[in-house]
């Protein structure tokens, strides 16, 4: 049948569906190392967070044990690996016991953040008129303030306010979500006014379906694909953000949660006095945590964007291309 | 301007007649009446004067600007000036100078300033150049030379300052209305100042043995360590951290030197909601004061000391500091094994007395930005000792100093952190502060045979007798424990080794003063 | 050997997320002096990666195999591109072979002038001083007919319109003195009557600066009307290769033959629509489509001052007539299609559809309203790009029955999915695509699905924007055959839009040709394009090459005489 | 800090199309659009501050009785209701009075020019080592995409993101301060050179201008040994961004048709990517860095408090816990302001580079 001969699926489809693991065979070199790499760091970290309970020899805001203190400052020995720190804490366990506070801001801060950006964003982008104006204006002016900055304000309007009622963990959360919403907004909104010209939002229109089904069905949907990226992207300034607030003296208390931010604050000190032990762990926990999720992101980045991605190089003909090399797609 | 201090081009550049000094604490305002802090307070003790003023070392106050005081009747004070007195400025210091400060104090009563201070002053009055007289309100006012000597009895240039208002701090450095030992010669706020000795003073400090002095202004102790180490700077006054402390007290070519401070720490009970307090569902005095002398029996001061603050802060067993005439070690006979240490079965034996059913449960507050970033890990502290009783089941909160200050006395934390330093060094401010009726502490307690007493020490004009007194109010106090004293804060004073005048060993009544500063 | 180039036995293959790709399977070709060789075929056939290996401008992924030797071994020895040092490569390009490209505007480089651009390829090779080869640009612009080359030199490639933007790629190609000129689809992008112009300049690339040329092109009028040799390739491999002439007459390989009868033929009564005189069965029955005064003005940004796309357009479509809509680019086709389908507001005018009409000024939400109201469902639209009006979330199943759905609540699941079958028999899709993802259908079989979708609701009026533009020549004949059949079972009226003369002339009863948001020229398909009376009209069918280089070279010396200038 | 989101926000009146003397009525506009971001901002901190403590009961909170700070609150004006503040402090502040700092009594105005002067400095200096560093780094990245010079690089500037400015600060001067001693450890210049500075007569408070004003060499020098580590720590946090921006708009651009053009034209490649790919790559480039003056001066809060740099950020941490009102409206209305003004200058810029873009 020549109509079936003649109307070969396309070669190149415009959209890939197929998910990012089926792509990663194709990748090569450095930029499966990056993947791997950034994969084995966020890995082990969610795994820390996931597992601190089993994995810390002791709570995060434990003194003592066997009605012994641990002692403040001590060395690095057997009963602690990582020494102690000036308030008598174990270094180890409080940053094993950090990574669960770190992942719960980050999820927290995320699910906040996505949901309100996310809806405010398809709105006003699909919706348009002087609402989106209203939002693009809010949003603006909250962007263009430093987020860290912007999260001490909620910090403190969250717990001051109403600290016998939230605890740390969540008025942190909340801060850095505020400073997240607009990022979210944008991006959402960037896609939904996008996708509202897009030639399949218009033949929705055109065939009368409803704003509210138009807004999930095609528009929703379509518009949350590069969120993915930027959870990585906003998990690692979340993680820098938290650490901030907490070197700024604005995070949460040793004794509602183990935050690497404020241990580095408080080893400050220690730092100058020649006792490393306890600034390293999490000053490195924060580095290889935010690396892990930074080369996750921009890997799924590459992945996502042709344009950036790169395969090895054919193998089936003879003689390599020459010229070889930088400029080319 | 500046002669002394011209750059060399190398970094610790100070050269022996000069000295810096740094410091954390940040300055309010340079006008007497605008500021009450500590940290404006170290410059207004070195360039204002004040009629009276404590002699280095001791708690007794001694005549400064003034020659005499006399209390010329019941409510009235008699001051005798100096002769001669200058500003540096070349204007003349006179009674009306003393009148229009006092005066301006209270018109202005600034949200800063510390006008409250002079709560018991109806009026001044300058009747001759050398002679004022201050009217109080109430009668045989002990305490009002200590008041004096306080930060609200600086004496102003009645020519430089206005009357109602506040003065800038540029202005007030320009018009150079200074009276005490030493004069700003140049004022970059919160950065770095620098003084000459003040040639015009002719008070008690006598004239300092260095002419020039800078203060810089650090925001990050570990800087303010570093610099010292380093040498970029010769002495630090407030605050390095404990590790700090231990650390230089390890390297050559530093001296720290530490002693008890007059600063306390202590555990506030709201009577209104500490567990079976008066509003609360089971209300029960019984029952409330046995949890809070069960919490008296099982705290380890000695532990906080040591783990927390390395020692350089030491128990205590009554509002009144070490060192303060008159303080007392009430509880620690009456608490714990009796000898300061904790006491579980003590603890136990008072509850079950009481038919307290345990564990309690103990909602603790403490505050993470207002007395220092080992707060936490005291509370952490005392609640794993407090729970190591099996007694208590603590939940430990903390609220930043914005809002906890509101939130305290609005009765929402049950048991609660607070600190305490003194204006003037008499027992009376540490403990008309706390138990007087209507005080700061604001905690519900209020019983009628302490503020007899207390009313009675203040106006008790014959010392042995006054001291007695006070002694009997901590005692009767601690029998109670409406507060629960914990530890007396440290001064510590670090000077590179080559800087002579501070005594090695620092007691409460030491006042870090510059005139004494030398360096070799 | 004389050959400017040799391809022998050309294999590339590209890898990709799916393993190694082959593009070109053993290609040979040669091009000679002076010659213009076309290379044609379906899309994907590997034209452009054949001339990109050329140049040696493959990227990494390609690995090759086979010989590609540049040089007429004359002046030049001849040289193997695939395997010279890349020092060597770069002295070879632009000099023994120079490109140009499909896209002019994305073929330079925006924040450049001309000039500099130009003098960019003299300098790569050590020409001249700084001033000289300014002169030499100027003098090349000039060359290519560009008015005022001494100030255009200086412009950057945004102050230039599409058709000059695209001579100055050539005379970037020209200025090196190349002789063999690579041209891959250099008048796709460009509206007819630029082509025409453009067509007329490669040309002059042979007469005037002797140059060869390695045309790449879809569009057989365009290989008629320039080439001296057709080099066919499917699926990478060259199926026939002759001379134009005889290709044309002649085709041997079955794939050359059906290419050949899929491209509309203008002007060809065999393939222009046959059916009863226009109007016949719509008569005297109100008109589906009404307009009168039509404007339509889009805002300025910031308050600026509005654009006016469309000004002041009139036109009717009557029940069951197709209304084909032609224009250059821009001139506001789609524009009036939107807004007759009632996703642009109107500005001024009257427009009534389906007997309602379409309120003026800011009618944004009371259009919208309108849409989903009594109209429902009463137009279909069909999309000039199948690829992006599916939601790519969703199956073609779901989105063809979508309408259904949304306004036939009363149906149920089963009886959508019934409707949604037929409805694939319908436009003869597999009743198992409709389980499929967009991008797992061609192109052809997305345009079906898009038929299918817009006749979901058995709509009075239709209304298709350039729907088949997409799509190659031999699916595109598919398509408007397809399209035509539907229209004839179902009898809706069209509105049919489109820059294609010749595939206007295949499906539409009448035509309306608006220029510059102004319609110029109305009537039956056959008045308008056999007896043109506008000036306009005029111009756009004689720049329409024919696919049929006897009648192409006819019609061109006949133009060339009308001119005045000798024919070539 | 999002370098990765590249979708350049705030593209109200972006690449604009019009021509003609629409550039003066574009100044106004954005001109005019600064005033409600502002305004917004102010509002918010204003409700947000007064609904969270005083700066009263903060500073005197342990020293006095209920019913002495009910008098001071009284008499500061603070128990009024909060409309009524408000809008007095709105009046106040159309008549371009910033008020006074409530805790240390100085003009709000005056802390904005000694703050911001420190600020602006710090933040040249970190723009200079962030253009140094991340430019030509990003190129190298680039035109080495996926080898081993691509791969150290990418490295390089995902580790200096991902270092908290505090922890790379304390390293640098554990190592250059402590250690070597070839630096100072912190602060804007030696003592003697701030004196001496402070003396000048009309001191602008960026110290290296004040310096080179002075005409003293050697203060010149102490200025620039003083910013060296500050400036590389924000510095750096920055160039990261700037590197992989840079990267992958150059990546971006290089496989643009007319680099393949000017290739097939046989431009080389170094030309290919400092010339034809850099210019377009960086209209992007340009933009988005407007936005990372916001995450600047974030960065600048933990670099001005690791090296007692005393800026703004650092103030307006401070004057947040002690509850200034009007010093924070005050040091946020300026941020906005500043963050407003870049974006302006940003599309300036950008314009400059696109031809395309003419308002
Ligand atoms: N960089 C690439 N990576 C992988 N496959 C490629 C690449 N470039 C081209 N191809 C594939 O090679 C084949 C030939 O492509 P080519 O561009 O030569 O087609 P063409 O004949 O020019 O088509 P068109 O008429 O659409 O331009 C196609 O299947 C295409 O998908
Ligand atoms: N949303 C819009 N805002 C402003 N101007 C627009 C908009 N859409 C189209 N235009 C302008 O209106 C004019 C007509 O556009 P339209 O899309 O109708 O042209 P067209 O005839 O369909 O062209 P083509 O053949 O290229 O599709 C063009 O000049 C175009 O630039
Ligand atoms: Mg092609
Ligand atoms: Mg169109």
């Amino acid at each position: 049948m020549a109509d079936d001969l003649l109307d070969r699926p396309a070669a190149a489809p415009r959209r890939h569906r197929s998910p990012l693991p089926g792509r990663l065979r194709g990748v090569a070199g450095l930029q499966r190392a990056m993947l791997l790499t950034g994969t084995v760091l966020t890995g082990i970290f969610v795994l820390a967070a996931l597992s601190a309970p089993l994995l810390a020899p002791y709570g995060y805001a434990q003194l003592q044990s066997g009605g012994r203190l641990f002692g403040s400052q001590q060395h690095p020995s057997g009963a602690h690996p990582l020494g102690t720190t000036i308030a008598g804490y174990d270094v180890l366990s409080r940053t094993l016991w950090g990574s669960r506070t770190a992942l719960e801001i980050i999820v927290g801060a995320l699910v906040l953040s996505v949901f309100a950006g996310v809806l405010l964003g398809l709105v006003s982008g699909y919706l348009g008129g002087w609402l989106d104006r209203l939002l693009v204006g809010a949003a603006d002016a909250m962007y263009a303030f430093p987020s860290l900055l912007l999260a001490i304000i909620m910090s403190i309007v969250i717990s001051g306010g109403q600290s016998s009622l939230v605890g740390g963990l969540s008025s942190a959360a909340c801060s850095v979500a505020v400073a997240f919403v607009p990022q979210y907004f944008r991006v959402v909104r960037a896609e939904a006014t996008r996708l509202k010209s897009e030639a399949f939002v218009e033949a929705a229109r055109v065939i009368g379906t409803g704003t509210w089904r138009i807004m999930t069905r095609h528009v929703l949907r379509n518009s949350l694909r590069t969120l993915p990226l930027i959870f990585t992207i906003n998990a690692s300034e979340a993680i820098l953000t938290l650490a901030g607030l907490g070197f700024l003296g604005f995070g949460i208390e040793p004794n509602s949660a183990a935050e690497w931010g404020y241990d580095l604050n408080r080893s400050v000190a220690d730092v100058t006095s020649g006792i490393w032990w306890t600034a390293l762990p999490p000053g490195l926990a924060i580095v290889l945590t935010v690396l892990g999720t930074t080369l996750l992101g921009e890997s799924l980045t590459d992945l996502a964007n042709p344009r950036l991605r790169r395969r090895g190089p054919a193998r089936a003909g003879a003689a390599p291309t020459p010229d070889g090399g930088a400029v080319h797609d | 301007a500046c002669t002394s201090a011209k750059n060399d081009g190398t970094p610790a550049g100070t050269s022996a007649a000069s000295l810096t000094i740094g410091t954390t604490d940040q300055v309010t305002s340079l006008d007497p009446a605008g500021s009450w802090d500590a940290g404006s307070g170290t410059i207004e003790s070195e360039v204002y004067a004040t009629l009276l003023s404590a002699k280095n070392g001791s708690s007794e106050v001694a005549p400064d600007l003034a020659s005499a005081i006399e209390l010329t009747g019941p409510k009235e004070y008699t001051v005798t000036l100096k002769a001669g007195l200058k500003f540096a400025n070349g204007h003349d210091l006179t009674s009306s100078d003393v009148k229009f400060s006092f005066d301006r104090q209270l018109r202005i009563a600034d949200k800063n300033g510390p006008a409250s201070l002079l709560y018991n002053l109806a009026s001044t009055a300058a009747p001759d150049p050398t002679t004022v007289v201050f009217t109080l309100k109430s009668a045989n006012d002990t305490l009002f030379p200590q008041v004096l000597s306080t930060n609200a009895g600086y004496i102003a240039d009645e020519q430089v300052f206005p009357a109602d208002k506040i003065l800038d701090d540029t202005a007030v450095v320009a018009a150079k209305p200074w009276n005490g030992p030493y004069a700003v010669d140049s004022y970059d706020k919160n950065s770095l100042v620098s003084f000459t000795a003040n040639s015009a003073y002719r008070g008690l400090l006598g004239t300092p043995k260095t002419a020039h002095v800078q203060l810089k202004y650090y925001t990050d102790a570990s800087n303010l360590k570093l610099d010292v180490q380093q040498g970029a700077i010769d002495a630090v006054y407030r605050t390095l951290t404990v590790t700090d402390l231990q650390d230089l007290s390890t390297k050559s070519g530093i001296v720290v030197h530490t002693g008890s401070g007059n600063g306390i720490r202590f555990i506030v009970f709201n009577f209104k909601t500490q567990p079976y307090g008066s509003a609360t569902k089971q209300a029960d005095p019984a029952k409330a004061l046995a949890v809070r002398q069960a919490v008296a029996d099982s705290v380890d001061r000695a532990q906080l000391a040591s783990q927390v603050y390395k020692n350089t802060f030491q128990p205590l067993y009554t509002s009144v500091p070490d060192g303060i005439t008159g303080a007392t070690p009430s509880l620690k006979a009456l608490y714990g094994d009796q000898h300061g240490g904790p006491d579980k079965a003590a603890a136990a034996k008072v509850l079950s007395a009481a038919g307290v059913s345990t564990p309690v449960t103990l909602s603790l507050q403490y505050n993470t930005d207002h007395y220092g970033s080992s707060s936490a890990d005291e509370y952490a502290l005392i609640k794993t000792q407090l729970e190591a009783t099996g007694l208590f089941k603590v939940k430990l909160q903390s609220t930043e100093w914005a809002q906890y200050g509101t939130d305290r006395v609005a009765d929402l934390y049950p048991l609660y952190q607070l600190g305490w330093y003194a204006d003037y060094l008499d027992a009376d401010d540490y403990l008309a502060s706390f138990y007087a009726a209507n005080s700061w502490v604001n905690n519900g307690y209020a019983d009628p045979a302490v503020l007899a007493l207390i009313k009675k020490e203040e106006t008790d004009t014959d010392p042995a007798d006054r001291t007695a007194v006070i002694e009997q109010v901590q005692n009767k106090v601690a029998a109670t424990v409406p507060l629960l004293p914990l530890l007396q804060g440290s001064t510590a004073i670090v000077t590179r080794s080559s800087v002579s005048g501070v005594p090695a060993e620092l007691d409460s009544a030491y006042q870090f003063r510059w005139a004494e500063l030398a360096k070799k | 050997m004389t050959d400017l180039l040799r391809i022998e036995d050309l294999h590339i293959s590209f890898s990709t997320d799916a393993g190694p790709a082959p593009a070109v399977q053993g290609v040979s070709l040669s091009v000679e002096p002076g010659e213009v060789l076309a290379l044609v075929g379906e899309s994907g056939s590997g034209k452009t990666v054949t001339a990109k290996s050329v140049l040696g401008l493959l990227p990494p992924t390609a690995a090759t195999s086979g010989r590609v030797l540049l040089g007429d071994g004359e002046t030049d020895p001849a040289e193997d591109v695939l395997t010279a040092p890349a020092g060597r490569l770069r002295a070879l390009r632009g000099t023994r072979a120079a490109m140009v490209f499909q896209e002019p505007s994305t073929a330079l480089n925006p924040v450049f002038t001309i000039g500099w651009q130009l003098a960019e390829g003299l300098r790569a090779h050590g020409r001249g001083t700084r001033a000289e080869r300014r002169a030499l640009a100027v003098e090349m612009l000039d060359r290519v007919g560009i008015p005022e080359p001494e100030r255009r030199v200086d412009h950057y490639p945004h102050q230039l319109s599409g058709g000059q933007k695209q001579r100055a790629v050539i005379a970037m190609a020209l200025a090196l003195g190349t002789r063999l000129i690579i041209a891959d689809e250099p008048t796709t992008a460009l509206d007819v009557t630029v082509q025409a112009e453009i067509l007329e300049l490669l040309h002059r690339c042979r007469t005037d600066f002797g140059a060869a040329v390695l045309l790449i092109t879809h569009n057989m009028g365009v290989v008629a009307d320039l080439a001296d040799r057709v080099a066919v390739m499917r699926q990478g491999r060259i199926v026939e290769n002759a001379p134009v002439r005889r290709l044309f007459a002649a085709p041997t390989h079955p794939y050359t033959r059906e290419l050949l009868s899929a491209v509309p033929d203008f002007g060809n009564p065999a393939t222009a629509r046959a059916r009863p005189a226009p109007g016949a069965d719509g008569a005297g029955q109100a008109p589906v489509v009404e307009a009168t005064g039509l404007v339509v003005e889009y805002p300025g940004r910031l308050g600026g001052s509005s654009f006016r796309a469309v000004d002041g357009v009139g036109f009717e479509i009557r029940p069951g007539e197709v209304l084909g809509l032609v224009g250059e680019s821009g001139s506001g086709k789609t524009t009036i299609g939107r807004a007759v389908a009632g996703l642009t507001g109107v500005s001024a005018g009257l427009l009534t559809v389906l007997g309602e009409p379409l309120g003026t000024g800011r009618g944004r939400r009371r259009l919208r309203r309108a849409t989903a109201g009594s109209r429902a469902g009463q137009i279909g639209f069909v999309f000039q790009d199948p690829a992006t009006s599916f939601n790519p979330l969703l199956t073609i199943a779901e989105s063809v029955g979508e309408p259904l759905t949304v306004h036939r609540r009363d149906l149920e699941a089963r009886a959508v999915r019934a409707e949604v079958e037929s409805l694939l028999d319908s436009v003869r899709l597999p009743r198992g695509h409709g389980a499929r993802y967009p991008h797992e259908l061609s192109g052809g079989e997305r345009q079906r699905a898009g038929l299918a979708r817009a006749l979901a609701l058995r709509p009075a009026l239709v209304i298709a924007d350039e729907p088949t533009s997409a799509l190659d020549v031999s699916v595109q004949a598919r398509v408007l055959e397809l399209f035509a059949e539907l229209q004839r079972e179902r009898s809706f009226a069209a509105l049919f839009i489109s820059h294609d003369l010749a595939v206007i002339e295949q499906v539409a009863d009448r035509v309306a040709v608006l220029h510059r948001g102004r319609i110029v020229e109305s009537g039956t398909t056959a008045e308008v394009l056999g007896s043109p009376r506008a000036d306009y009209t005029r111009r756009l069918i004689s720049s329409l090459p024919l696919p049929d280089p006897e009648r192409q070279a006819r019609r061109k010396n006949l133009t060339a005489l009308d001119r005045g200038s000798p024919g070539p | 800090m999002s370098a990765l989101i590249q979708e350049a926000p705030g593209a109200v009146g972006r690449s604009g199309g019009a021509t003609g003397n629409g550039l003066l009525r574009y100044l106004v506009i954005r001109f005019l659009l600064m005033i409600p971001t502002v305004l917004v901002l102010v509002s918010v901190v204003f409700f947000l501050m007064h609904a969270t403590g005083d700066p009263i009961t903060t500073a005197f909170g342990d020293r006095l009785t209920p019913s002495q700070l009910h008098a001071k609150l009284h008499q500061a004006g603070y128990d009024r209701p909060l409309l009524t503040q408000y809008l007095e402090y709105l009046r106040a502040l159309a008549g371009g009075d910033f008020g006074r700092t409530a805790t240390d009594n100085q003009a709000v105005s005056q802390v904005l020019r000694t703050y911001g002067a420190a600020t602006v400095e710090l933040a040249g200096y970190a723009m200079i080592v962030a253009l140094a560093v991340g430019v030509p780094l990003g190129m190298v990245a680039a035109a080495y995409r996926d080898r081993a010079p691509d791969a150290a690089l990418r490295l390089f500037a995902i580790l200096n993101y991902a270092t908290p400015v505090f922890f790379l600060g304390l390293l640098l001067k554990l190592v250059f301060a402590v250690r070597l001693g070839w630096l100072p450890v912190s602060g804007r210049s030696s003592i003697g050179v701030q004196l001496e500075l402070g003396n000048q007569t009309s001191s602008t408070g960026v110290y290296l201008i004040d310096a080179i004003r002075s005409g003293d060499g050697s203060a010149v020098a102490d200025v620039l040994r003083h910013a060296v580590l500050p400036g590389i720590t924000l510095g750096l946090l920055v160039a990261g961004v700037l590197l992989r921006l840079v990267r992958t708009n150059l990546i971006g651009t290089l496989s643009a048709d007319y680099i393949e053009a000017a290739r097939s034209r046989g431009v080389g490649r170094f030309r290919l990517v400092t010339r034809h790919a850099t210019r377009p790559a960086l209209i992007p480039v340009v933009t988005v860095l407007g936005l990372q003056v916001a995450g600047l001066l974030g960065g600048a809060v933990l670099t001005e408090t690791t090296f007692e740099w005393k800026g703004l950020g650092y103030e307006l941490a401070h004057y947040l816990t002690v509850r200034d009102y009007a010093a924070v409206q005050g040091i946020v209305a300026l941020f906005a302001v500043v963050v407003a003004l870049t974006n302006f200058l940003v599309d300036i810029a950008a314009a400059l580079i696109d031809p395309r873009v003419r308002y």
